[in-house]
Order: structure tokens, then sequence, then C-alpha cells
């Protein structure tokens, strides 16, 4: 079985005469926990939106567990264990934090969902599958409160736990603690921790500290291509990344 | 220039969420306001400047009752809110995100602003929602400055930032300050706070149980230990 | 001269006019993000003072001061009133109020000015053809082109080129927002209904002496502003313009090449540019 | 909210509906009438299934409606077709003409969806008029039958009376109000409602939104097409106003009136506009203007429709009561 | 309840309210003047339609089995008028409409249905074949004709006369049913340089063609005839500067000089202070004339009344009027009018004169209706 789970060739994608994303060539490993950094702007957004599919890239190919997933629709994407959250939360604002949870493992049946003619109460799984995320996730005192009620903070929590709901292989988590608070921060970093166990992670993050802390691989992007890729050591030192990223207080 | 929340009640609907707040912020003081995810303090910059009507308590500022007046009106006495969602118009490019809030005899002129984020000038054309996260966050606070404030409220400004715009954003924050403007600034990043801040208050649920200046607050490690987690 | 150039003048003629109809409709729609379902009724309107005026005075001209203007001050009361009061619900419900609003006013003018319908001379200066060699066209028409091109250039300096026009696009977004700036919101969009709501009216009184004054025409009307605007793309002016124009060319060219669908086709021709561009000819996602 | 045990499929709103169903004959002038309103209620239901539960503002409904009234006249006018096999054509032409359209439409987002729905409402009307030795084009199909009910072989009513017509409309109605309710509370059914809220975060997770969108539309058509087919039985008659844009109106003014997210309240819904009609019009020529009135005062005071406003009520006599209740305790303590 | 009751199914609200408010006040009127009938008093019933057909159907329905309703009138739009006159039929009631479509008395004719309007044929005879006498020097014709069935059996009509006559057809433009521009088949209409344009349209459409004729300088250029107007109410929209030199057929004319017609005219300006109008007139008969059926069948058994109607002759508002057995149709006089100058108007309803009129109906063997 080939090592990397995630390979890019060349990815790009233009906004018009814009190239938000030059050529990327990446690859992740299975069971690795790799971070993507760089300044803002940097095309770290895009690139998840390529992966996922949510963009159709200009150039360049992406090769998922050994198929080649270019073009593929981002629903089919999910069916075959790719999962991301959003930097922009974005919810079932008016259902329920459990309801939210439980649509997203649905999510997984892809057509299997059309079945009209029983009732989704059936399908025990999804339900216990939310509930364990809920557990996961500590959110269980707002389990039957509206999503659009909870704090920001909240709303990052669950927009991770939508993201595992669905029993990826991969998971992307497009700036997972951004707005979470300080309190939060370490109970996110050791769940993302414990992800990276059995599931392989690519994440988008501007808090060093974690990043450092849990990467097994670190890829720098600036102006839409990768300046370096390294371990956590290897990036932290160098002094390019310095420059365009950590800035004095990063470092 | 003096804000002075007293005894301030605010709801969503029949939840309470702010239980008699009260704190202030003097001429040129920046104060920071902490606290855990859904303390509150989102709500208390909403309350400030209307978007959240308070059921009792007062807000005074410049000794001007604030609760019961329209959000337009209290942004006209000169506070500026930089929102945690950001509000960029998707619609409208960056220089007309900055157009529409320009307010004449301003402080800070467009040229200003783009001055302190080279990035906006050169995607001042690009619409709103062709923006960055972090793009977004920086035209959201030179959008409140052009607006010429006497009192900046910022929510979470640094969120998502890159670590050298945090440090920008931090060496913008203590220009401001020079200029006399007051800052209320709510942030999770303590080193920010701690480099920046006169005075600190912790909220817990709806109130203050804390409040001290920089000096007193870090020595306060149960403080930051019990509201904070730090 | 061939019979499909004529066509194509008369096109462009009817696509004038049908521009006035939908511009105010787009305004409405591009700035406020309101579905107006009312704004054949304010046509409707317009088109019957432009009748009363001009049957108490003689004057159309007077008529065509007063008639948009008096509609425009309608449509802030209700503004006021009642569809300030929407526009945070969804379409649905801006459909469902304007709705309630168009019975209201085309049952009102049933029972004011009565059943039948009336019709409005054309204005002594205007009366009868203008020829040059071959061409001819009535004089009327004419007048409604280069008036409606006038209010066109107008419109257009309002929307692009001015603070105003900014900040109500603004406004569409996020109101919370633009007050935050210190914009007084509710006034800007009362301004902009009235404006959009005003133009409706000016288009009745100008198609009065062409089409006459009925109370059934706001729903007709509704459907065609809807058609031009959708294939200009909501929101955007010079979709309105461009759609308007389509709209008039594909109903004078199919009454030549299959009359009996003349009507279907303005339809036709909507479906077919939404299938090829989903968010009209010149409208934004 | 959503954890909370569900009612079941046959209990408290399924029995609310057909003590309805069963109680209104009796309260209204004529079973014609109460029929007229049950076939609307169809309607509406079928629209709610769109506009409710998946966000889809539909100007096409009529379209399924006079396209199953036409279908059914023509099977059992040409073809001799029988009640049920009528209905049952019915009820596929109309699913087949919501497959078109939905399948054309449904990648379109808002007012553009709206507007293609409207456009096929228009050509739907134009070629029902312009095939008029099918259709009776602008004067309408007369002599439609209205067939015995017959089930293998026997024939268990004639269906002659405007009460034994009612009752088999009733019947039906019930049917196809349980299946609904299955459809909503169904894995498709959460689905739907998940694409009405946000359907990039429901792609997101793994739903191919459109195939979700257009089997919503199918079965809107499919119910919708029986309903049409009944109403052509009801007159006899088919009228080009069938398949009009009112048409189309009319049933989506009912089911936002009645309450959308609420299948009891497009009962509610068509009744109140049907009787509205019914009753003023004969009152006052200009009636009108009073649903006019009506309409606005739906967005205004409620905007979760009849139905909604009647919980908001409830809600809100509970709510008396309760602050009502230890008052009066502690009076009995002093 | 007690008495006879007449229903009247009239569009009082809804799109066709122009034409149903005054078809109601005349049936209302009829009812009140003619006092007790058999012993029983007479009482009238508005069924309003919603301008909806199977809103009428369905009230109609109710109205028979509810209310044991037999004697109905009214009904503008042809596809209301041919589905009650089936549901009436039911039930072997009567119905007296003054609906155009000709397969009323044609192949949907029954025993109930009875039509007081002048079909199609005798439309075009009574007013295209005059004016052809007028200016026997016009040759060329251009006809207007909304595409469906009714549009169609006029211009069938027409195409017969012209090859009667020697008229040669130069060209004709079909429109869809809810067109109300018409600048592109005006355009087309000149291009083939008629002498007269014949409009076929009615209503709304009628009127649009014709004032955007007028806009087009086309009065001047050639003769206009409108074959099938509605008569004053029409006029009374288009105003005299429109109508002027314009020619209008016409099912009625207020100022005909018949007994009945001036005692109407006089007790309509008395009740209503108006000038009776072609809907008012033709329920206002349509309604005495099943009270008089009654009266002569002595019962209220709808049949016998319904029997009591064929072959009846009574003097109606355009003369002697007589129900023809063969197929329930009123034979009656239409009327070819002529837009008069404002100047020349005597009072503010005299838009017209009347040019020629008489009756013109398709011969018994020739007819389509067959019933059993
Ligand atoms: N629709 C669009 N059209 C044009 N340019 C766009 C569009 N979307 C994004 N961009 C541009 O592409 C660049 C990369 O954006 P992206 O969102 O990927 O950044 P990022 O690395 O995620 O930054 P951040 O850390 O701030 O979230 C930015 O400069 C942005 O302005
Ligand atoms: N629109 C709303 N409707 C109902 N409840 C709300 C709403 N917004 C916030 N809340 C609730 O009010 C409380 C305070 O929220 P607030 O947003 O002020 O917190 P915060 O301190 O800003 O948190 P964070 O650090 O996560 O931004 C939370 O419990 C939250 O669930
Ligand atoms: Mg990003
Ligand atoms: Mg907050």
């Amino acid at each position: 079985m080939n090592d990397y789970i995630l390979e890019t060739e060349g990815l790009g994608l233009r906004y018009g005469a814009f190239a938000a994303l030059g050529s990327v060539d990446l690859k992740i490993r299975r069971g690795s926990i790799h971070t993507v950094i760089g300044p803002n702007g940097a095309g770290k957004t895009t690139l998840f939106h390529c992966l996922t599919g949510e963009r159709k890239p200009s150039s360049g190919n992406i090769q998922f567990a050994g198929t080649n997933i270019t073009s593929q629709a981002a629903h089919k994407r999910v069916a075959a264990g790719m999962s991301r959250s959003f930097q922009i939360t974005s919810l079932f604002q008016n259902l329920s934090v459990h309801e939210n949870l439980r649509l997203a493992a649905q999510g997984r049946d892809g057509l299997g969902a059309l079945s009209f003619w029983y009732s989704d109460q059936h399908r025990r799984e999804h339900s216990d599958k939310a509930d364990e995320v809920i557990e996961r996730i500590k959110l269980g005192a707002v389990a039957d409160t509206c999503a659009g009620e909870l704090s920001h903070g909240q709303q990052r929590v669950l927009e991770v736990g939508m993201a595992l709901c669905s029993n990826p292989q991969m998971l992307l988590l497009d700036e997972p603690t951004s707005g979470m608070g300080v309190d939060d921060i370490p109970v996110m970093t050791q769940l993302i921790a414990e992800l990276g166990r059995d599931h392989t992670v690519m994440l988008i993050e501007h808090n060093m500290r974690l990043v450092m802390s849990i990467s097994d691989r670190i890829t720098v992007m600036h102006q839409g291509n990768i300046l370096i890729e390294g371990d956590p050591d290897e990036v932290s030192g160098d002094k390019r990344v310095k420059k365009a990223y950590l800035g004095e207080s990063g470092s | 220039m003096k804000l002075e929340l007293n005894n301030v009640h605010s709801y969503y609907g029949k939840s309470h969420v702010l239980e008699g707040l009260s704190l202030e912020v003097g001429p040129g003081e920046l104060v920071t306001l902490l606290g855990r995810n859904g303390a509150g303090k989102t709500t208390t910059l909403r309350s400030i400047v209307g978007i959240v009507k308070p059921k009792q308590g007062s807000i005074r500022f410049n000794d001007v009752e604030l609760v019961g007046k329209e959000v337009f009106e209290i942004a006209r006495y000169g506070i500026a809110l930089v929102p945690e969602h950001r509000g960029i118009f998707s619609l409208l490019s960056v220089e007309e995100n900055l157009s529409i809030a320009v307010r004449a005899g301003s402080r800070w002129s467009m040229a200003d602003v783009y001055q302190m984020f080279p990035r906006l000038y050169e995607r001042r054309k690009n619409g709103g929602n062709e923006l960055s996260g972090g793009e977004q966050q920086m035209l959201a606070m030179a959008r409140a400055l052009v607006n010429n404030p006497q009192l900046l409220l910022l929510d979470e400004p640094t969120e998502g930032l890159a670590p050298v715009i945090v440090d920008e954003i931090v060496r913008i924050l203590e220009r401001i300050r020079e200029t006399g403007v007051s800052v209320l600034l709510v942030e999770q990043n303590l080193a920010v706070c701690e480099r920046l801040a006169d005075r600190h208050y912790v909220l817990e649920q709806g109130n203050i149980v804390y409040s001290g200046t920089g000096e007193d607050f870090r020595q306060q490690e149960i403080i930051k230990d019990r509201y904070l987690a730090v | 001269m061939s019979l499909y150039l004529f066509q194509i003048l008369n096109g462009v003629g009817l696509g004038m006019i049908y521009f006035l109809i939908s511009v105010g409709l787009t305004i409405i729609f591009g700035l406020l993000n309101f579905v107006n379902f009312a704004h054949g009724a304010y046509y409707l309107i317009g088109s019957y003072l432009c009748f009363t005026v001009v049957a108490l005075t003689g004057n159309f001209w007077l008529a065509l001061a007063i008639a948009p203007i008096a509609v425009a001050i309608l449509a802030l009361i209700t503004e006021r009133i009642l569809i300030k009061r929407a526009y945070h619900l969804p379409h649905t419900y801006h459909i469902l109020i304007t709705l309630g609003i168009a019975l209201i006013i085309q049952e009102l003018t049933i029972s004011i000015w009565g059943p039948i319908g009336k019709s409005v001379a054309v204005p002594e200066a205007l009366q009868g053809v203008f020829q040059m060699g071959n061409f001819f066209y009535p004089k009327y028409r004419l007048f409604v082109i280069l008036f409606s091109a006038v209010i066109a250039f107008a419109l257009w300096l309002l929307l692009e080129r001015t603070r105003f026009g900014a900040l109500v696009r603004a406004g569409s977004e996020d109101t919370e927002t633009v007050s935050l700036l210190g914009t007084h919101i509710h006034k800007l969009f009362s301004i902009t209904f009235a404006l959009g709501v005003g133009l409706a009216g000016l288009a009745g009184v100008l198609a009065a002496p062409i089409r006459g004054v009925h109370p059934f025409v706001g729903v007709e009307v509704l459907g065609i502003a809807f058609v031009v605007v959708v294939i200009g793309g909501m929101g955007s002016f010079t979709g309105a313009l461009v759609g308007g124009l389509i709209v008039g060319l594909v109903q004078s060219l199919m009454t030549t090449i299959w009359p009996q669908g003349a009507s279907l086709m303005i339809y036709g021709a909507m479906a077919f540019v939404i299938l090829l561009r989903p968010y009209g000819l010149f409208g934004r996602a | 909210m959503m954890k909370q045990k569900r009612s079941s499929l046959l209990g408290g709103v399924t029995l609310a509906t057909l003590a309805t169903v069963i109680l209104m004959p009796l309260l209204l002038p004529s079973a014609t009438l109460a029929t007229e309103i049950l076939i609307f209620a169809m309607a509406a239901l079928a629209c709610n299934l769109l506009l409710g539960y998946t966000g889809l503002l539909s100007f096409g409904q009529g379209i399924f409606f006079g396209g199953g009234a036409y279908i059914a006249s023509i099977c059992m006018i040409h073809w001799n077709f029988g009640l049920l096999s009528a209905l049952l054509s019915a009820m596929l032409a109309g699913a087949l003409l919501a497959g078109l359209v939905g399948a054309l439409s449904i990648r379109r987002k808002g007012i553009y969806f709206v507007m293609l729905t409207l456009s096929f409402s228009q050509m739907a009307y134009f070629i029902a008029y312009s095939v008029s030795d099918w259709t009776g084009g602008d004067n309408g199909l007369l002599d439609i039958p209205r067939p015995a009910l017959t089930l293998l072989g026997f024939e268990i009513s004639n269906l002659v009376s405007s009460e034994a017509f009612y009752a088999f409309v009733a019947t039906l109605f019930m049917l196809i109000f349980i299946f609904a309710r299955r459809v909503i509370h169904s894995p498709f059914g959460t689905t739907l409602v998940a694409i009405r809220e946000n359907e990039n975060r429901a792609s997101a997770v793994g739903f191919s939104t459109n195939h979700f969108k257009l089997l919503a539309f199918v079965i809107s058509g499919g119910i919708t097409g029986i309903a049409g087919a009944l109403y052509a039985m009801l007159l006899n008659f088919a009228p080009l106003s069938n398949i009009e844009l009112q048409m189309s109106e009319n049933i989506l003014i009912m089911t936002i009136i009645g309450g959308t997210g609420s299948l009891f309240g497009s009962i509610l819904g068509a009744g109140s506009i049907v009787l509205l009609g019914d009753v003023l019009s004969s009152v006052w020529p200009r009636w009108m203007i009073l649903l006019g009135i009506a309409l606005i005062a739906v967005v205004l005071f409620m905007p979760s429709g009849l139905w909604g406003g009647l919980g908001s009520i409830a809600d809100r006599w509970r709510e008396y009561r309760r602050s009502k209740e230890p008052e009066a305790k502690s009076r009995e303590a002093n | 309840a007690d008495g006879i009751t007449i229903y009247g199914v009239k569009s009082v609200s809804g799109a066709f309210a122009s034409y149903g408010k005054y078809a109601d006040m005349g049936s209302k009127l009829a009812v009140e003047d003619y006092g007790d009938l058999l012993g029983q008093s007479v009482h009238y019933e508005t069924i309003d339609t919603e301008g909806n057909a199977g809103k009428a159907v369905r009230k109609v329905q109710e109205a028979i089995s509810q209310d044991n309703a037999r004697f109905f009138d009214g009904a503008t739009l042809s596809s209301t008028a041919l589905a009650i006159g089936k549901e009436v039929n039911k039930v072997n009631g009567v119905f007296i409409t003054p609906a155009g479509a000709d397969e009323l008395t044609g192949s949907d004719c029954n025993m109930s249905t009875f039509r007081w309007s002048v079909p199609t044929y005798g439309a075009i005879r009574q007013t295209v074949k005059p004016l052809i006498d007028k200016f026997p020097e016009k040759k060329r014709w251009y006809t207007i004709t909304p595409q469906y069935v009714f549009g169609e059996a006029l211009l069938n009509n027409a195409k017969a006369v012209f090859a009667e006559e020697g008229i040669e057809h130069v060209g004709n433009s079909y429109h869809s049913l809810k067109e109300q521009e018409f600048s592109g088949y005006l355009t087309n209409a000149m291009a083939a340089q008629p002498d007269v344009l014949l409009l076929l349209n009615f209503g709304s459409q009628s009127s649009n063609a014709l004032r955007q004729a007028v806009n087009f300088g086309l009065k001047n250029q050639m003769t206009i005839l409108v074959a099938w107007s509605s008569g004053l109410d029409q006029l009374q929209e288009l105003g005299p500067d429109i109508a002027e030199g314009v020619y209008f057929g016409a099912q009625y004319w207020h100022t005909v000089d018949t007994p009945m017609n001036k005692a109407l005219v006089k007790r309509v300006k008395e009740v209503y202070g108006m000038n009776p109008n072609y809907p008012l007139a033709a329920d206002y008969i349509s309604t005495t004339v099943i009270l008089d059926a009654i009266a002569k069948a002595g019962t209220t058994d709808s049949a016998a009344v319904a029997k009591a109607l064929e072959g009846a002759t009574y003097e109606g508002p355009t003369g002697s009027e007589v129900i023809r057995k063969a197929d329930h149709q009123v034979l009656k006089d239409y009327y070819l009018l002529e837009g008069k100058p404002a100047a020349d108007m005597a009072d503010q309803d005299d838009y017209v004169n009347i040019i020629s009129s008489g009756k013109s109906f398709p011969d018994e063997s020739a007819l389509t209706c067959k019933r059993s």
C-alpha cells in the first residue's frame, strides 16, 4: 500500500488573473498530522477548497487513497472518506446540536439517505454516532440547543465535531481553534492529537504553540506556493518562515 | 470621553446573558475584557452599540444615555465596533467598503489606512468575498478607523491572523492609543492583552469577577487559572 | 425598408418601455434584497393617476410630473407602515406581503375608478407619426424611448457613482454593520424603495397612452418586469437595460416569425438564459 | 428538541387530521365544498414538502395539478381508465412533469429558481391551450367522468353522490397525509431539512443535494397530480385555469398561510382560503381586499402561518396558566 | 326556501369584474321588476365565479344539491358557460347565457342550455358584409386573430364571406391568448397595405390593438373594424378620440329603437342612473325570459320550463326575438356601429351611429347540435 493517502501534483487555482494557488506538490503521509501554515491570503483555505471539491482546480491533479479525484464532486469525496471543517462557521443554524451531528453522520450514507419509506429512528447508528461525538467534544450540556444560539466558541467546537461524524479516513480542519477560548484550546489540541492516531489529519492553524506541539509535518505556504516543508524544528528555525510568517512573537 | 456601564442586564429571548454588569473605560485608556467562551463578552459590546437592547441598567457615553438609542445614533456619537464576524460587504470592493465608512474630518484617511495595511491596498479593487480571512479582519479594522471613533470596540481582532500580522495589529493598537482614542478590547490572546492593556476586566457568566490594572493582573495567577484556564 | 428592420426598431422601442417598467424592481431587489410583487400594482396606480390628472386638467405633462411623485410618496407610506417590517424575513414572505398589497391596490382601484378600463390620449404635441423616408414611427413612442434613455443615464450615475449607491448596496447585505458605521439604514431603504416604486409609477404614466389603463394590468406588468430583471440578472442595472431590450426584440421579431408563441417566447428566453447563466446575464451570485 | 421522542406515525397530529376530515362535511354547507378543501389541502401539503421542508419556492405546482387533471381525464375519456388507474396515471404524470421541471430548475438558486419554475408554468399553460384537441384549450375539457370505485371487480361505491366522493377523497387524503409524515421523518426528510438550513454544509457532509431536491420534487409532483385528477373528477371538468400561474400562486398562498413546515397547516391554509372566497365573495364583491389584508397580517403577525399562530397562542395560554399557578399557590399559603 | 329563485352566475369579483358587475345588476333588476310568479315570490341569488371556471362549477353543484337550484343565467366566460351547461343539464335545469362559444349551441348543446348572444357566424355576416357593401372599392382586407377556438371561428366565418364577396384576404396575424402588445402585428398589417383592418379579438385585447393601431396612424391609412366589441362599456373605455371613424360590431346598443329597449333604458336610468350596456341588457332579458317561461309552463318543473322556452317568441331589447328549437339559439339582431367625432355626440354615451343591423344565423340544416 502507498504510504501517502493524499498527493497533489502541480495543483493550481486562478481567480481571473490572480493565482490563489500557483503550483502545489503536496504529499500527506497516512496517519500523520500535517499542518499547513502561512500568512493570511497565502492560499491555505483555497488549497482545502480544491482538495475537498468545493472548487475545481484550474490545473494539476489530486490523488486520494490511490484514485484520482481531481474532478470528483464534493459529496463523493465524503463517501470516500474525506471530511472537512470550515474556517467560517457553517452549521444548520436552526437545528439542535444533536441533529447537526446526526445529519453529518447520515451524510456518510450518501444516496442511501434518499430512502423516504422508513423512519430515521431506524438508523440508530447515526444518532449513536452523534452522541459519541457530543461526548468527545464536550457539548453535552447544549445537545438540545439550536446551533445558532451557541456562543461563537461553541460553534467552532461543533464545526469540528461535524467533520468527525462521517467516520473519515482523513480530516481537513481549517483553523479549528479560531475564536476558541484559551481554556478550550488544550482540549482541542488533545482532541486533534488523539484523532491523529487513527486518522490522517490535515490542519490549517495560526496557533503556533498548538502547531509545534502536535504536527508531524508542516508545510509553509506563501503567495499560493509552498515555501518549505519539514518537521516542526526545521520549520521554526527557517529564516524565510520567520520573515514571512512568524515574526518576532511567534518564535 | 468616558464610557460607563452600570448594572446592565441583557437577554437573548429568555436567556439572561448579562446579569448586572458594570464597567468603565476612561479617556485614552485601553481596557480588555476577558473571559471564557460564552461568558458574555460579545454581548457586552453588542449592548454598548445598541444591537442588543439592555432591559435594565444604564450605559452612558460622555454623559449621554445610550440605552434606547438606535445603532446608527450611537455610532454617530463616536463609537465603532469591529464585530466578531467582521461584517465585510462582499458585494462591495475593498475600496467601497472603506469609502462608505469615511466620516468627514476623520483622523484617519483612506490613504492612512492603506499605509497601515499595505495588503489591503494591493487588493483594493477586489470584492469583499474575495478576501482571505485575515484580509477581512484587516479591512474591518481599517473601516472602523476611517469612521473616526472616539471609542473603538474590538471583538477578538487577532482571531485567525498570522503571528506577523498579530504583531502588526498590536503595533497599530499602540498607535491608535497614542492618538487618544479609547479602546475596549475583547481578546483571547493573553499575551497580546498583557502587552497592551492599562486595565483588565474578567467576565464570568455575565458578571465582572475581577478588575484591575495591568500590573495587578500579571500577578493574579488564581484568577487566570480559574476564569481563563491558563 | 425591410420588415425585419422595422421590427428591430420597434423591438428597441418596446424594450425601453420594458426597461422602465423593470428597473425599479431590480433596484429594489438588488439593493434591498426585497422581492416586490406589488411592483405592477404601483404601476397601476401611476397609470390611473395619470388618467385622473389628464381628465381634470387635460395636461399630460402635469401628470408626468405629479403621478410618479405621488406614487413614490404612497410607496414611502406603505414602506414605513408595512414593508419595512418584512425586510428581515425570507423572500417567501416578501412575496406574500406584496401580493397582499397588490390585491388591495387592485381592488381599491376598481372601487374608485370602476371595473372598466380607461384611455389616456397621447399629448397634443406628440400625436401622429414621425416620418423620415420610408421610416415612420409614432412620435409618442419615440418620445418614450428618448425619455427612458435619459432616465437610464441619470439612474446609472446615481447608483454606480455616488456614495448613496454604495451605501445601499452594502445595506442589502448586512444592515447591522451599515448601522454600526453611523448610517440611518432605514431611511436609506425607504428612499430607495420609494425611488424604485416611483419609477414603476413613471412607467405607468408613460405607458398609459399606449396600453390604456385597466385594473388588471398589474399582473401582466409584473410578469414582464420579472422576466426582464431575471434575464439581465437580479439587481443589475445594466441587466435591466439589456434584459428589457432583449425581451422587446424577442417579442417584436416573434410577431413575424412565430406570432402564436410571441408571449411564450419571452418566458422561453428567460428559461434559456437562466439555464445557461445561473445568475442572468449581468447578475452576481 | 429533535431528540425528543416524536409522536408516532399514527398519533397526535394524524388523529387531529382524521378528526378534522370527519367533522368537515358536517360543519360545512356542502360536501362538495369540503371535497374542494381537501383537494387543495392535498396540493398544499405537496407544496409544503418543497417549500416548508426543502426550502424550494416553486411556482410550478400548477403544472403538476393541471397535468394530473388532464392526464387522468384523457385516460378516462379516451381509454376508459377506471378510477384507480386514472389516479395512478395522474400521479405518474405529476411525478414525471415534476421530475422534468425539477431536473432543469434545482441547480438554480433563490429567485432564479423561482423564476425558472414560473417560466415552465407559463410554457405548460401555453402547451395546454395549444393542444386543444386533447385539453379543450380555452374552453376547458368537458364531460369528464367520475368512475365508480371498484376493487378486484367488486364495485364498492359508484361515487355519484357528493358525500360518497367526499368519503373517497378523504380516505385518499388520510393515506397521503400519513405517507407525507413518514417522508418527513425519514432519513430523506431530515436531509431535506438540512438542505433547507444550509445547502453548502449539507453537501460538505456528503449529501448530493440535487438528488434529494429532485426526489422531493417528484414526490410533491405525484401528490399534486393526484389532487388535480380528483379536482377534475369533482367538477367533471378541467378548466385551463388549472394549469395557469394563478393556480400555482393559490397553492403557494394556501401553503404559506397555513404554515410552512407543518403538514396540518396545509389543511388550515387550504380551508381558510377556499372558505374565505366562498363566504365573502357573495357578501362583498371587493372581498379580495380582505384576502390582501389577511396575507399582510400573516406576514406581520403570524410568520409561521395559522398553525404556528395557533401554537403560539397555545404557548401563551400555557404560560399564562403557569404564571397564575404560583400566584394561586402563594395565596393558598397565606 | 319558499318561492322561485333564479341563480345568476356572475364574475362579480376577479378578473372579469367589469362584466359581472353589470350582468348582476341586470338580473337583479329583472327579478325585482317581475313581481310574483305562480303565486310565489321570486328571488335572485348571485353565484360569484371569482373569475374562475372551476369555482363556478363547484358553486353551481352546491346550489343544485343543497338548495335545489334549477334556474340559472349568466356566465361570461365560454369555459364557465359550457361546464355549467353540463351541470345544469344533469338535473334537467334551465340555463341561459350570453357567452361567446359557438359550442354552446353547437357540439356541446343540450336540453338545458340556451344562448342569447349571436354566434360568430352572425357577428361576421352582420359586420363584414355591410362594410363591404358600403365600401365596394376596398378589396384588400387584413385580419388579426387570437389563436384559439373562438378566434378561429370568427376567422373562418370571415374567410367564407371574403370568398363569397370576392375580397382579397391579404394576410392574417395570429396572436396568443394573453398578448397585450400589438405593435408587431400592426407592423405586419401595414406591410401588407390593406384597405380594411379587421380585428377579431375582443375585450382588453381588442382595445389595446385598436389603441395602438391609432397610435401608429393606421386610422388614416385604412378602415378599421372591430367585429366583436362589447358595446358601450368598451367605447367608454376607449373614448371618442380613438373610436371616431372606427367600425364596431355589437350585440346590443342602448339607442336601439324598440319598445322593450326604450322601457329598459328608462328603467335602468331610473334605478342605476346610467344607460344599460350589453352585460346588463343581456342578463336582464335572460332572466326575464326564464321567468316568462315558468309562467307559460305554469310550473316550476324545470324540464317543462325548458320545453316552454323552445320556439318561444318574445319582445326583447333588439326587437322581436325567437328561441330556435333546434339548437336553443336566440335569433336576434346584431349591429354595426360607427364611432362619431366627439363634437357630434349628443350625450356622453352617444359614441356611435348604428350603420346597420340584422339577423344572420346558420341554416338549421347546417347545425352541429345533436340532442338526444
Ligand atoms: N473568489 C475569489 N476571487 C478572487 N480572489 C479570491 C477569491 N477567494 C479568495 N481569493 C484570494 O485568494 C487568496 C488566498 O485566499 P485563502 O482564503 O486561501 O487564504 P488563506 O491562506 O486561507 O488565508 P487566511 O489565513 O487569512 O484564512 C487571498 O488573497 C484571497 O483574496
Ligand atoms: N443570538 C443568540 N441567541 C441566543 N443566545 C445567544 C445568542 N448569542 C449568544 N448567545 C448566548 O449568550 C451567551 C454569551 O454569548 P457571547 O457571544 O456574548 O459570549 P462570548 O463571551 O463572546 O463568547 P466567545 O468567546 O465564544 O465569543 C452564550 O451562552 C451564548 O450561548
Ligand atoms: Mg483561510
Ligand atoms: Mg464572542
